[in-house]
């Protein structure tokens, strides 16, 4: 056990290096950080000085030495656009960012789960097919049209939700400010978390029912029911515990599309997160916050993926079988 | 649907059973006709509309935000409006159509002509050549592919001079959306290879010295590439997508040549100006297009290959 | 009182292209202590005759005529409530495949105690205690160290023996064995085989036996049924149909006379293969194949009839003067 | 649907781990909530010279001079002023006054904050670059001493906000930030001014609280009933006017102006409108020898007078007037407004017509029968409809034969291109918050102009233009004006569209005066 986490953080640690060295190539290599520092007036003599200070003539692996060194001290530059530390900004960003996954995760989560099994289990039941031709039509819908049609109905149309921002925000110790502790900022959070989790849920609840659909294809289940089995224990005891494997597999891969697909939301909903900041920072060629965004959101991928493959060890004794040996 | 009757795989499939399955979906049928039509009008749209929205020689500011014929103040000329720079809605539709189509589908043929060599080598090869190709592509499969395009995107803007980057956009927006959804295939024909490798009639091949490429493309490949177009099919829909998304936040195609997703964004300041036509038709008509494909990839995948997701 | 008695049941399967009779006017009852072997190609309708049983018979696939009496009881028709209560406890079901048959992520353990407890009210404690004692008496070795391992930790024939067990967790006068043996190396077969003829005997359990082994028929069956495209082609004492079959295909069966762990998948000794339920021909189903079809085979479904004074009936009009099963 | 806008404190609506979760209403706060499309890039007060900025700004500080609602120079940190002679002027300084943080002002925080605008990272030097020097008479007066004579100096110190010496000693921020280079300092995003209202917090591009500062001098003056202003920047203008319309928000002073008619039809609504002091136009690159982007090589075709007529001629701008702008912008024939001084109705007022024929026949006349193709340099973020505009213009230059290449993009990085001069075709919007043309001419119409990519001028003009900076006399003054203009408007540089207008929406309960400078004063305002 404690040999296949190593093993996995060694894995997940040449993860992180590749992604440093492209996020470190981004920085280093595209457009000249130098020209991007200095005034128009500074010479060419000042230029080469401040090369020289910056280590910039040193070999390409110091000087990757020394950003990962920086980048594991938080230290990702000064944002070109907006002339403070980029460390400062995402600290800034990430609570609002992360309020808004986690409370989309839950809905994704909740309301996949629950879909997916009423589908699958009721494969026949009006209520289903009305699901799961609803659930393609979430899957064609853009998210950031769900989000206009949102703002429209429930903002504009009848004055309900708030269309922007996060509401009142209470700054909690440590940097955090939450926007979970108020009525307005629950208020704020339903509209932009919906139509992040959209999409999301529809995954989610359709791969649930394909694997619902399999597992009860499967002779265990034929034959937990041939022994007179209760349906409440086969569907959720057996069917249901048989299909978490891909479904951890995918909910995990689907939480990390949360961040990532925040960017959309959160230009639409103006709402304060990373992912605005990131799509300014494409917009304005600000590299140190895209690559800065990037090992990040990388590290976030894989932070959840060491979650999931914890998660089969909890699921599955064959695969800790599998790992004794 | 067209690309799929080409293979073999096709022919293994009972016709009859494929026909009927068809003529008794409704929702597939109505799709299909759907998806037919918005090709015809994208391709055709040189032939079919008397406008080029985007000359802009051709553009009379004077008949600006015309509303559709039939409200009050529309003309027939203008089925559907005009919008901000007197532009014909209809017609921008359709020439913005034929963009996303265009993105949506190189860019799936593009991640399908990476996908499938990997795959099949991996699959084939198996070792270290399998772990080494899968692992990279679980790296990438984490990271979605619209960070991947954006980065891809961003970093071509931060290089190239935005002349440069305005001619190259197309492209650029194409090898992001294709490099980023490679992996998915490469599973699939993984799968799929490994499954072949073991059958006798490849071992028969070996045996009279086939060469092992000309194994890959007569023997495996034929057999992979069907789930592969499936998963492919909804593949475009996705990529549809992501470009009109990228389009949407500012990043992707450029005005001069709208898609579908640079028209939502440029008619979303009029949404609450009671212009609202510039807008929801470019909007439906997204939605229709990639609910269409959906609805046929899916119908695809439940009548070849239910087991696939 | 026979345990099982099923009497001119038809099981069909509406399609697109119309109403598939899979199983037709099939009639066969077991005894307590009993077993009947049933015997026929792939799709012949053994298994599904199985299924219809415990009612587990997969949508659209439904019993149309015929009554299925256990005990005595009409169990047909029964609502789906109160079959799964029959289900496990007075009817055991043992399928091919012992890899599969069980829940990977569960101990046999808590599978065994959770069928226990669903059909009898006895403390956590006892369920356990009793699941021990099967697993002991289906001849696993240290059952209270096993207790807690998960089903990827057995042998293939042990997982047989595990499914036996769960099998018979609630006493059941009748087992159904779907091909129990098929899966299994050809050493551990005879085990199983004679693991259920003992359980039969001990037991009193009545046994239906779906094979297409003849060799498991020879060895395990007191009795054994032959179905041919749906309809019983023959039925009566293993060795009078093995010595004398009376059917042609039974007679085809038995020329072809397979060693034990040998599938009878094709028939090298009749031409042809068994007609599709949606082309099979107009009267007796196995008339294209038989040397010996008259006119009245190409017109008329025989009816079953009695060739011999020890209870051997075939559904051949060459026996036409015999006692005909009504 | 409107709300009377909602002012309960807001530890009253906290769900926090407080004693009383929803503890009864606070004493009612008026809170104005106001949004716009972009936030101030620094809160340090000389180190950047831009609108928001600036709006940002006064706020939070005073100036010596301040302006009243309408324009005219009213007294602020100073009482009073007098010109003593030519080149000196005498300002007594209002007492008792404080920093946010209690620290007294006087005549040390005025040389300090003078000063601090004069030094090389300032970009506010253009006010008060001909400040020779400031001196201390007592603790309330000092002297300004000029160069040469200044007619405009008052106004130009409008612009320049008063800082606390101490405090910026004490933060190490007695240089202002260096915004070229993305300098951090600790008064981007800190103020201690002396303004009617105190920085609560800021989290930049998102939300800027203002406290209503109880002790400002000019509450007697300038009666507010505002106690905190919370500011929250929008960039996409669907969701800032959702954000007005479903009563999130007070005050727009960019609503996008194709839904102002939206807005005043929304119950509880409504808009404002002033002329603004602000012109949009096109300049010409008709120095270089060969222009950037053209299939013309080898020669300019902007430095043909008759080819920049044929530009002017061909713009349509009724239509962009009417369709791009609602109606909302007058045609110009001058890139000044009317208040402006230099402004002559009978140039403003008579444009070249609409005439694409005449257009050609320019075109052909100077040698460009077939056109020619150009790139015109657009910002997309700054002007109302700054790309809409442009986009107008590229069909209604396609129709006289020339091809354009439309490269739209955030004004940061179009405004390095016109102040790094490296733009053939290029729009541009200017205004005058001097009131006097003489800041155009030094800017736009001199050939050393900071702004003039058009590379305009000839030595004649330069000299006039140099001229006038030191000329008080009225008459003689305005009489060398006359003859920039005359020059400057038969040369056509630069090819005026229209002078915009501004408008505000707000909330039927929000009184605040519209200003044409488009920079809202929250000390001006009253919530009902």
């Amino acid at each position: 056990m404690a040999n296949f986490i190593l093993y996995r953080l060694f894995q997940s640690a040449i993860v992180m290096l590749i992604v440093a060295l492209i996020s470190f190539f981004l920085f280093n290599f595209v457009g000249d950080p130098i020209s991007n520092m200095v005034g128009q007036e500074t010479t060419v003599k000042d230029m080469d000085e401040l090369r020289q200070r910056l280590g910039l003539n040193d070999p390409v692996i110091v000087q990757f030495g020394r950003f990962i060194v920086d980048a594991l001290q938080g230290d990702f530059g000064i944002s070109y656009r907006l002339q403070r530390p980029v460390e400062e900004l995402i600290a800034e960003r990430m609570p609002a960012t992360l309020e808004l996954v986690f409370v989309s995760a839950i809905i994704a989560i909740g309301l996949g789960v629950a879909g997916g099994l009423f589908t699958g289990l009721k494969r026949s039941h009006w209520f289903s097919k009305f699901i799961l031709t609803t659930s393609l039509v979430g899957i064609s819908l853009p998210t950031f049209i769900i989000g206009i049609l949102l703002i429209y109905i429930f903002a504009v149309k009848l004055n309900w939700l708030p269309s922007f921002g996060r509401g009142e925000v209470v700054d909690l110790k440590g940097g955090w400010s939450t926007g979970l502790l108020t009525v307005s900022g629950w208020k704020a959070i339903i509209l932009p978390s919906i139509t992040l989790a959209l999409y999301q849920t529809t995954l989610i609840l359709r791969i649930i029912r394909s694997e619902l659909l399999e597992v009860m294809r499967t002779d265990f289940i034929k034959f937990a029911r041939a022994r007179g089995l209760k349906s409440r224990d086969i569907n959720y005891g057996h069917a249901l515990k048989n299909t978490l494997v891909p479904v951890i597999t995918v909910t995990g891969l689907q939480i990390g599309s949360l961040i990532a697909f925040s960017i959309v939301t959160e230009t639409v909903f103006q709402w304060p997160g990373m992912g605005a900041l990131f799509i300014q920072a494409v917009q304005f060629a600000d590299v140190p916050v895209m690559s800065a965004y990037l090992i990040l959101v990388a590290l976030f991928f894989v932070v959840i993926n060491l979650i999931v493959d914890l998660l089969y060890f909890v699921v599955d004794p064959r695969l800790r079988a599998e790992i004794k040996n | 649907m067209k690309d799929v009757s080409i293979s073999k795989w096709w022919a293994g499939v009972s016709d009859h059973d494929v026909t009927y399955s068809f003529l008794h979906s409704p929702v597939t049928i109505v799709a299909t006709v759907a998806t037919i039509l918005m090709f015809a009008a994208a391709f055709g749209a040189s032939f079919l509309t008397i406008y080029t929205p985007f000359d802009p020689g051709s553009l009379e500011l004077r008949e600006a935000f015309m509303p559709p014929a039939w409200e009050q103040g529309g003309n027939s000329e203008h089925l559907l409006g005009t919008d901000g720079q007197g532009r014909d809605i209809l017609a921008a539709i359709m020439y913005g159509t034929q963009v996303s189509l265009v993105v949506g589908i190189l860019s799936v043929l593009l991640s399908v002509s990476i996908g499938i060599p990997l795959g099949i080598i991996a699959g084939y090869y198996g070792g270290w050549v399998d772990t080494a190709i899968m692992r990279f592509a679980d790296i990438q499969l984490t990271i979605p592919p619209i960070l991947i395009a954006l980065m891809i995107d961003g970093i071509t803007r931060t290089t190239l001079s935005s002349e440069v980057h305005e001619i190259v956009a197309i492209p650029v927006l194409i090898i992001s959306i294709g490099v980023a959804s490679w992996p998915q295939y490469a599973r699939i024909t993984r799968s799929g290879a490994m499954v072949e490798r073991r059958k006798d009639y490849i071992a028969a091949a070996k045996l009279i010295q086939t060469p092992t490429a000309a194994i890959m493309v007569r023997h495996v490949l034929p057999n992979v590439i069907g789930p592969t177009l499936i998963v492919a099919t909804i593949g475009v829909a996705v990529a549809i997508i992501i470009e009109a998304t990228l389009s949407f936040l500012g990043v992707g195609i450029p005005s001069t040549t709208p898609s579908l997703g640079t028209l939502i964004r440029i008619g979303n300041s009029f949404l609450f100006s009671g212009e609202w036509w510039i807008t929801f038709f470019p909007a439906f008509t997204l939605v229709i297009l990639v609910l269409s494909v959906n609805l046929i990839g899916d119908w695809l995948r439940d009548t070849f290959n239910p087991k696939l997701r | 009182m026979a345990v099982i008695d099923i009497s001119n049941i038809s099981i069909e399967f509406p399609t697109r292209r119309g109403v598939l009779t899979a199983v037709e006017n099939l009639s066969l009852s077991i005894e307590a202590g009993e077993i009947l072997g049933v015997v026929g190609e792939s799709g012949a309708g053994k298994s599904l005759t199985g299924n219809a049983i415990v009612g587990l018979l997969e949508p659209p696939g439904h019993v149309t005529a015929g009554t299925i009496l256990l005990n005595g009881r009409d169990i047909t028709h029964l609502p789906e409530s109160e079959m799964r209560k029959i289900r496990g406890a007075k009817i055991g079901v043992i399928f091919q495949d012992p890899l599969t048959s069980l829940d990977p992520l569960y101990t046999i353990g808590r599978q065994l105690t959770q069928t226990i407890l669903t059909h009898k009210k006895m403390s956590h404690a006892e369920a356990k205690a009793r699941a021990i004692e099967l697993l002991n008496e289906v001849g696993i070795p240290a059952p209270e160290q096993r207790f807690d391992a998960f089903p990827h930790e057995f042998s293939g024939g042990m997982r047989q023996r595990v499914v036996i067990a769960l099998a018979l967790c609630c006493d059941p006068c009748l087992i159904i064995a779907d091909e129990p043996t098929t899966a299994l190396d050809v050493s551990v077969q005879a085990q199983i085989i004679d693991l259920l003829k003992n359980l039969s005997r001990e037991k009193g359990v009545a046994t239906m036996l779906v094979t297409h082994d003849m060799g498991v028929i020879a060895e395990a069956a007191d009795r054994v049924a032959v179905i041919y495209s749906g309809r019983l082609a023959e039925i009566g004492d293993v060795r009078s149909v093995i010595d004398a079959p009376k059917h042609p295909y039974t007679r085809g069966l038995m020329d072809s006379i397979p060693q034990i762990g040998q599938n009878l998948k094709t028939l090298p000794n009749i031409i042809g293969a068994m007609p599709r339920l949606d082309a099979r021909p107009e009267g007796c189903a196995f008339n294209p194949r038989c040397a010996k079809s008259k006119s009245i085979c190409r017109q008329q479904t025989a009816p079953l009839i009695e060739t011999g004074s020890d209870g051997q009936w075939a559904a051949c009009w060459a026996y036409e003067g015999g006692n005909k099963y009504v | 649907m409107f709300f009377k806008t909602k002012r309960l404190a807001i530890a009253g609506i906290m769900l926090g781990t407080a004693a009383t979760p929803l503890a009864a209403p606070v004493q009612a706060e008026n809170v104005l909530r106001y949004a716009n499309v972009g936030d101030a890039a620094t809160l340090d007060p000389h180190a950047l010279n831009s609108l928001v900025t600036l709006m940002a700004g006064i706020q939070m500080h005073d100036a010596l001079v301040m302006r009243d609602p309408t324009m005219r120079k009213v007294p602020g940190l100073a009482e009073s002023w007098e010109n003593i002679d030519p080149n000196t002027w005498q300002f007594k300084l209002r007492e008792g006054v404080t920093f946010h943080n209690g620290n007294p002002f006087n005549a040390d925080d005025v040389i300090f904050s003078i000063k601090r605008a004069q030094a090389d990272t300032s970009q506010m030097k253009g006010y008060v670059n001909t400040i020779k020097d400031v001196k201390k008479i007592d603790d309330y007066t000092i002297q300004i001493i000029t160069e040469k004579p200044n007619p405009i100096l008052l106004d130009q110190l409008v612009n320049v906000f008063m800082m606390d010496k101490e405090w910026a000693e004490e933060h190490d921020v007695a240089e202002p930030q260096n915004f070229k280079e993305k300098q951090e300092t600790y008064a981007v995003r800190h103020t201690n001014g002396t303004g009617a209202f105190k920085l609560e917090s800021r989290d930049p591009d998102v939300r800027t609280v203002l406290v209503r500062n109880e002790d400002w001098w000019g509450n007697e003056t300038y009666k507010h009933n505002i106690d905190k202003v919370v500011w929250t920047p929008i960039a996409n203008d669907s969701t800032r006017v959702a954000a007005l319309l479903s009563g999130e928000v007070d005050l727009l002073t960019d609503p996008p102006i194709q839904d102002l008619n939206r807005i005043l039809t929304s119950k509880g609504l409504k808009v404002d409108k002033t002329a603004q002091l602000r012109t949009i136009f096109y300049g010409f690159d008709v120095k270089s020898d060969e222009l950037r982007h053209s299939n013309i090589k080898g020669v300019n075709p902007f430095k043909d007078s008759k080819v920049r007529q044929a530009f002017y001629h061909a713009i349509d701008i009724e239509a962009i007037k009417r369709v791009v702008m609602r109606g909302l912008a007058v045609p110009a024939g001058m890139v000044i407004e009317p208040p402006i001084n230099g402004y002559r109705a009978e140039w403003d007022e008579n444009r070249l017509a609409y005439d694409p024929e005449k257009s050609k026949a320019l075109l052909a006349e100077a040698g460009y029968p077939d056109g020619f193709s150009i790139q015109l340099d657009c910002p997309n973020n700054r002007y109302q409809n700054d790309e809409a505009i442009c986009q107008a213009t590229v069909g209604m230059l396609a129709k006289i034969g020339i091809k354009t290449r439309l490269n739209a993009q955030p004004k940061t990085q179009h405004f390095s291109l016109v102040t790094g001069k490296e733009t053939d075709f290029y729009m541009l919007g200017w205004g005058i918050p001097t009131m006097d043309s003489g800041f155009i001419f030094d800017y736009l119409m001199h050939s050393g102009g900071s702004w003039n990519a058009s590379g305009y001028g000839s030595p004649e003009l330069d000299a006039k233009i140099e001229e006038i900076r030191g000329i008080v006399d009225p008459d003689e003054r305005n009489k060398i004006i006359g003859e920039i203009w005359t020059q400057v408007q038969e040369d056509i540089p630069y090819l005026p569209l229209h002078h915009q207008m501004i408008s505000w929406a707000m909330t039927r309960n929000l009184d605040i005066p519209i200003e044409p400078n488009n920079m809202p004063r929250f000390y001006w305002a009253n919530l009902k």
